[in-house]
């Protein structure tokens, strides 16, 4: 692996919301890597599902921290192979209690050009979702719970 | 060996740890299901030293031992 | 149209860069949408491309307003008619001159999910490259020019 | 008719407008290749009324007619 890749074993996880701050100042670094030409980001958003009648007002992630940091440093690694294109690649996931209409998540890739970096992101959003041990409790405006599952 | 709950799984128990004595994966699935009420009922996965294991793998009692209900993340 | 939905004619073109502190405050407009799962981002950064020994240091663009206003509003309408899930769509290009490692695009999407917000911002970003009358002098470190052409 | 012209033709004719008669999208192509150096090396098309139109589009003068060279936005 090339040192000036940022593929290094990162922790992703963040205790509680992602401020849509830490996103501009995420972009704002990239600006003197002027070999990037395309930036592609996703967000992940808690939802206020309804269900029932009663609404999700937070959700409260739990994660199994060492293997879920395990199964990403092979999800990076597979992704800088395929994509050999990509600058960089960011990953952040929150822990704890995340209301409604806050950021729970961000992948954040940059590339020379669009293609690459468009791919990567949804090639790791998809992967995370499915193979990440996260587990997320839905609170809902009743003080109930109801445990999500990724579909 | 001690097992490692987690979410759903570790609410149904009432804890995030639970020592059991098992040779493979499909027995420790048997033993958990005799003392976490609701479990059959349940989908989750086995990982043995934070990989997601086949139900006929055999089992030394030295591994890091996980029980992995449904993911949520992202 | 449902005026709920933000496809009302917008001018999308800035004077200067698009600030990295734009995407956070847009992204947190967003949080009392609580409809909202999933956002995505695209950005475009001016590239110091090398030809000839020659260093792009900047972009100048200049655009045909009117016509690629047009082109918008018909580009948005189709977005949201093919992915009518889709709650925002904002998109912002920059004029004039736009140095190396400067952003001068945004096309910025929200969903209740991942799919639509992914797949409108990729159809909207090829688009617009494709069908808005933009055109790009680079700039480069002798001060000579060369006029930059979408492939 | 005025033209608009822009980006690398408005460059190349040393203004961003220029006043031409003809009676349709082909002849005019032939008007600009007289009066701008180099045009018939240069890929470009024509917009009438704001949409990119067929070389055998008729003209009738009141128009609004620009001539465009490859985009480079995004």
């Amino acid at each position: 692996m090339s040192v000036a890749k940022s593929h290094k074993v990162k922790d992703v996880f963040t205790d509680g919301p992602i401020a849509p701050t830490a996103i501009s100042m995420s972009v704002a670094k990239h600006a003197a890597r002027t070999d990037i030409g395309a930036h592609e980001i996703f967000l992940g958003q808690v939802r206020a599902d309804v269900m029932d009648g009663l609404k999700v007002v937070a959700i409260e992630y739990t994660a199994y921290r060492e293997m879920a940091l395990e199964r990403m440093t092979a999800i990076r690694e597979e992704a800088f192979a395929k994509w050999p294109s990509i600058t960089c690649l960011h990953v952040h996931h929150s822990l704890g209690v995340i209301r409604a209409g806050e950021l729970c998540f961000m992948v954040f890739a940059s590339a020379p050009h669009r293609q690459a970096a468009r791919e990567v992101v949804a090639y790791v959003v998809d992967r995370i979702k499915a193979e990440l041990p996260i587990f997320g409790k839905e609170i809902r405006s009743d003080e109930t719970h109801r445990w999500k599952q990724n579909t | 060996m001690r097992v490692r709950l987690f979410g759903l799984i570790a609410e149904k128990a009432g804890s995030e740890f639970m020592d059991a004595e098992a040779p493979s994966v499909e027995a420790l699935r048997a033993r958990l299901a005799e003392r976490i009420v609701g479990l059959e009922a349940l989908s989750y996965a086995i990982a043995v030293d934070r990989v997601i294991i086949r139900d006929d793998a055999p089992l030394t009692g030295s591994e890091e031992i996980a029980v992995l209900p449904p993911f949520a993340g992202g």
